[in-house]
């Protein structure tokens, strides 16, 4: 299995789920993040002072998911996330050793 | 806090001395005649009803509207200490005045100050009993006594609660990196040898602004234009916040400030149309122009910064909102609803600028802008007070023209902002360095990082 | 957007005349005797304590009542732009009806609109100098004129907070997609044709609603049942939210709209027991049902739900007492106390059936509920004030019998809610084409899955 | 929840003769005459506006104030429900006050609870046909009648906001796990059962602990005392919270308990002056105690934790300011500054102490320390009035001498006190028991974990 | 050493914390997640607009364990967290090559 | 590649931030989070209810880089974040199997 790690613009989020649901990936956790990247925040003004806004709202989603849909979910994630500007984000890919279904105890693919 | 407070009155009483620009003036011994004929002034109801609605309203600005007002604009880790900064300074203020600031605010005394018999509010429940409601003088025993139509009590509560919100005003200045034992400190002589005095120079019959045919409604002079100044002081002197151009200093919860600037806005009305001590015709004006010219400078601000940074935030339509309430206030009960459009339109551009190039230029870090919108904003009132005033408005059967506007009453406006500048400037700087002395001003570079909620009060918000 | 003020003057005349729907009447023109007999009119300082405290409690509805009320029902990404669109709205409001919309609404003119006699409220403070304080007469010289026992600058402020929340209800109806720019077009377009002509037929002696007996003590038709419909029409041409039945589109904050509703209940308080226009015991039992029916009404909307859903939800219990403060709005001063109870039961179960159900059959998106709540909540309190009018509160010695319900009235009534729904709906329309032609309304899809907080305003909160 | 209320209000009548202490007194019959000679008494405009603006300033303690002050102090799982409990209640107490509640206060009856003439407010509309405003007056017919200079409506409106607070107060006590259906039952049979009763006992011309002379201005023990050792009741029946002492039970937003404790402070203001009934040198002296009072107990609590552990938190200033907005209200319209200080600071300091070590020396698990500051506070503050009540304040031509402090009134204030606390602590305990057999009082454990938001309302805060 | 990565029901997290005290677990690390599975949420309705609840509120612990630790840890979670209900949650487990205690320097095993 | 995982300080991410910048690291991206461990919280007092705060306010930064900056990467945040007092954090490091940058389908280090 393989834990497919996104990191998305946040008004993508509902396009992607809808991209993962026709290949049976029938779970996945999201979390409000912040990135730092090549896209740099606007320079915003408070009263005065000048921030580089380094930091932007991003939305993470980790999916686990068996090795043999990793391509086709970076793909529909990738497609799904896109918009061709700056901060589209990343999807980044490990290695899950071991899965567990804590309601039922079923391990591995069972589990996801 | 409150042990020696003899000792803040002598000092008090040196200083103002000190810094008194004209000579001394008669204490007007005579002619308290007038008064006294016919029988003790009974109190109106309506008035008083007004007055105690208005000295609630003011008491709302400072909390919650200041304390939400700025809590929104600082971020996450200084939420609770700043709201904990309007909610004590509303506390200590509320026992300075009790114990000395009102007696050296509104008894007779001399131009610069008053006497001491009404510290600890001796004697104000004396015209209470058998339901006598007997109406507060103003000035009693001078030529310019000012019979009101409401009791002492309720006097001295309005004018508490602007006591209150001045120095809490000030705090904007310094957010993020004050001790809260230096502000208990430094609130509690800055009431007592600034707050007070100033209000006697200008709203006792006796003080010597006052006397001079200074205008100042509501106070711009003495809230605004004392707090702004202040505040400036404070920014000089306690120095920028650690990371004050690189890091995100962005507001954890506009929200929370668009709240406390509307709730800022409602008790406004207190404020102003409650300065006309009474349920008249001038209340009414009050409340018409500062509702005029609080809407102009908000949308003079969004309209300024739409245009000049593309987009109109959130933020800058309350913080116009704000100065156009400030730039108003010396006003409210002088000018005509035109006179009001203008001035709001005024405050809003020009506290735009001061809040966003000005600062920037000059490179104090004010936080929340106490002197780009309350410093500001208040000389803008104070100096359009003098053009626009209207004369009837503020006609009596003694004074049948009124105070109207013209080069002559500009001339006076300049010398009451000017005056206010040099003495809260200077106060304010001896006071910032005793407090130093006592307990040092700023919390430690380490602390401000993680923020005054924790290192401070124990607490955050999740 | 002030700058063409007397061209939207003119159009205004010209839609409404347009739309005029019985014939002109006769500017009456003798008796104007009666009023100047003896003396102008003397304020009286009690009504006027409470009507200027009414007109902070009913500013204090919409800001910040209003915007935490709807503020807190929309998603993270839109909260400071709903806040912004009632503060803006104030702003802008307050200026439209300085220049011309208090003229058009509450001077003299025609049975269908006012005159321009009080633009930029020319005049307003004749009566004031040397604290002469005249009492404002409404309608004077025609024979309705009603003399008021407060200063025309009250009269008209108090009026203003009216006209100021109007159009923010309307807000509620297109949440979370309109542009910025155009709500700013369309908002001042829609106060001076549609707001200001329907409170001159209501409200103005001489409006022909009045004067066909119609009764709408605090505003059924003037605001619910007008921004009710215009807020359905809004719905209704900017079409439904971007993932409008898939997306979640959870409130993010109901405690926010809990606490907006509370104070939206505060300040009703000078909303209906205000319209009294005076301290008396019909302000009293204006209060006392206002406080009756609407805790009828959401104990009404909170079973309603617990029995139909399972839950008795927060929003429930509040949208329940925004409908039954909006359906007793036009009763207010009419109803004894039972009545007020089956008017509150009535708007909640009524109310929550049009936001749940209706809503739903029909398939629009009005987004917070404006029409269901406002526009549902305001026809059933017009229509039932016709029910329930008790005379003895209305009674004069002019006309003894004041004006009791019936079949006559409820006729009348049903007369005055149709005129306004007729009226307000078509020019709704209109305006809302005008804007469209002018900047379009509706952001771009992209932008609005983004959230108006930062794609409009650039900010966001944390 | 209305249908069965004669049968209410029968065993409200039973349960209160069995809890009569003293013999019954005589229906004072005769000595009616005085009021009736002369002509109705007229209202006073100023003395209702005043009236009217506190009862909004009442309301506004409840919805929001309360409902924020306590939703900030519970865990992110809890705000809204917490909230609702606010909410709701004033909604229910509002039915009952209309149904029997105010009748069964405020009517003339015998010594311990009034009669059912005023039953679903019948009659209340009387005085006030062709603009008579005619006044109202307590214990009409009675050799205690007391002429108000306000109409009936506004009489019982301002009574139905203290009948709300008083039972929305309990809520602090079982915070966190309580039944919202139990909860409703409860509170409508606690505001039957014990608040009406004990507010005739006390505030009726009629009742026996005014009769004898017990000084309760604003009620210290109607409300407080009341509330509080009903909450006590409440924690010590339902039991600890799960996790009660393991888990982190941090406040989720203090800032949202500033905003209440800010809220309820300026509401306070209507509370304790507004107890004047007028708008006279009492209210202002009332309002000027109660600010006094609240902002040393804030500080006194502030210094005692300073001092103690080590920080002033943010959450320890605004419980002693609310503990000291309980203090001073029995004491209010009859002390001067100098007693209000020393209230203020005893209920800062004791206070602190009941809520810091009493309640965990005790281990009872009173959440939002319901009896620990509205309990004690209470008892200060009634036990205090009885030593600093300055006479003059009460004074009246028929009582020359007032009511002055010392040991006699000491003795009477006890009386007041510790009959409150059996009256309604023993009929708390009925009524938790009866509700617990209606529907059981706390929801499952596993509920608890996951949170009364989600778990009664369907709903969560983001 | 290996992370084990539960998703949880937020309401379990305190038991969960103290089931793996014993086993000598001395730091973990939460977050606030919103989970997508098969477990639904409520349709929730907005005045009148029904919307299908699809992200629930879940809480993610990380947790660093060295290797003959993770059977134990993964069955105090699985234990702990579960209600037998739809939507208990999984566990998941990743290889973790290094780590180091940021206070002094330690790696590895040390660290945790 | 390796996810370099890090739970520091608040306070402290600005520096962090800062001190991989000069190492050519091009993003990150960063979580709140709860840390458990051997910092015990205060004692809070609530109104006399004494809790152990056992959760701490931590951030938690994840960057992905090429396996030869691991180490100082690694040396770059255990220097910038510490402050030598119980609680300083954690440092993980997690082997990336693949990475993609969604704006133009680069992989793998080209995606960083
Ligand atoms: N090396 C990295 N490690 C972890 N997260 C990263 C890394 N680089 C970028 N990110 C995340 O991806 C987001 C988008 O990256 P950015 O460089 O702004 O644009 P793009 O993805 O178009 O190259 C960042 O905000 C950050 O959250
Ligand atoms: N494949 C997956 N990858 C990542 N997280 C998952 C995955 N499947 C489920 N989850 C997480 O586990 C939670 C519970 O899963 P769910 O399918 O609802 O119930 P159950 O665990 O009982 O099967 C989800 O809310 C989600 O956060
Ligand atoms: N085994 C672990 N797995 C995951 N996170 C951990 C682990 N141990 C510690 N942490 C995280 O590191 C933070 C700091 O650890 P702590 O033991 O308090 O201090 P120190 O890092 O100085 O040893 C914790 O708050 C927690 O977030």
């Amino acid at each position: 299995m393989k834990l497919i790690m996104a990191i998305i613009k946040p008004f993508k989020l509902d396009d992607v789920r809808e991209a993962l649901t026709p290949l049976g990936v029938q779970g996945l956790t999201v979390s409000e993040v912040k990135g730092f990247g090549r896209q740099k925040g606007q320079t915003e003004i408070y009263r005065g002072a000048e921030y580089h806004v380094s930091f932007l709202p991003k939305i993470k989603i980790e999916v686990v998911v068996p090795d043999d849909l990793t391509d086709q979910v970076m793909e529909a994630i990738s497609k799904a996330a896109h918009t061709g500007k700056i901060g589209d984000g990343k999807i980044f890919v490990m290695d899950i050793e071991r899965a567990m279904r804590i309601r039922t105890g079923e391990v591995d693919s069972e589990a996801l | 806090m409150k042990k020696p407070r003899y000792s803040w009155g002598l000092s008090a009483l040196m200083l103002t001395l000190l810094f008194a620009l004209p000579a001394f003036a008669d204490d007007a011994p005579a002619a308290a005649a007038a008064a006294a004929a016919a029988g003790p002034p009974k109190i109106d109801t309506g008035d008083t009803a007004w007055m105690l609605t208005s000295t609630a309203l003011v008491l709302l600005m400072t909390v919650p509207g200041l304390a939400l007002f700025y809590a929104g604009m600082v971020r996450k880790k200084n939420v609770l200490a700043t709201m904990m900064q309007s909610f004590t300074i509303c506390c200590i203020v509320t026992i300075v005045w009790m114990v000395a600031g009102y007696s050296i605010a509104f008894t007779n005394g001399n131009a610069y100050m008053g006497d001491f018999s009404r510290v600890l509010l001796n004697g104000i429940g004396a015209n209470i009993s058998k339901g006598a409601d007997i109406a507060f003088t103003l000035g009693a025993g001078t030529d310019a006594a000012a019979v009101q139509t409401v009791p002492e009590t309720v006097y001295m509560m309005f004018q508490m609660t602007f006591a209150i919100i001045t120095p809490a005003l000030i705090a904007g200045a310094f957010a993020d990196r004050m001790k809260f034992s230096a502000m208990c400190i430094f609130m509690t002589l800055w009431s007592l040898l600034v707050y007070s005095p100033i209000a006697h120079w200008v709203w006792a019959p006796t003080g010597w602004v006052s006397q001079l045919g200074v205008l100042d409604f509501a106070g711009g002079t003495v809230v605004h234009i004392n707090a702004g100044i202040a505040g400036l002081m404070c920014a000089l002197v306690l120095g920028k916040r650690v990371g004050y151009g690189s890091d995100n200093m962005a507001p954890y919860n506009v929200g929370y400030a668009v709240i406390g600037a509307s709730l800022l806005w409602v008790g406004w009305f207190g404020f102003n149309a409650g300065s006309a001590v009474g349920a008249n015709g001038r209340a009414g004006m009050a409340m018409t122009v500062t509702q005029i010219a609080t809407a102009a400078a908000a949308l003079g601000w969004m309209f300024a910064e739409w245009i000049t940074k593309g987009k109109p935030s959130v933020l800058g339509a309350i913080s116009g909102a704000v100065a156009g309430l400030v730039a108003i206030t010396p006003a409210s009960g002088f000018v005509l609803p035109g006179g009001a459009i203008v001035i709001g339109i005024a405050a809003g551009v020009v506290c735009f600028w001061a809040a966003t190039s000005l600062k920037h230029m000059l490179g104090y870090d004010d936080s929340l802008d106490a002197f780009g919108v309350h410093g500001i904003g208040g000389i803008i009132g104070a100096l359009l007070t003098g053009v626009f005033s209207y004369g009837p408005l503020s006609a009596t059967d003694a004074s049948p023209d009124g105070s109207p506007g013209g080069l002559a009453q500009l001339k006076l406006q300049a010398i009451g902002v000017v005056s206010t500048l040099v003495y809260s400037g200077v106060m304010t700087l001896i006071i910032l360095m005793i407090t130093k002395a006592l307990v040092g001003l700023r919390v430690g570079q380490e602390e401000e990082r993680e923020g005054l909620d924790i290192v401070l009060h124990g607490e955050q918000i999740f």
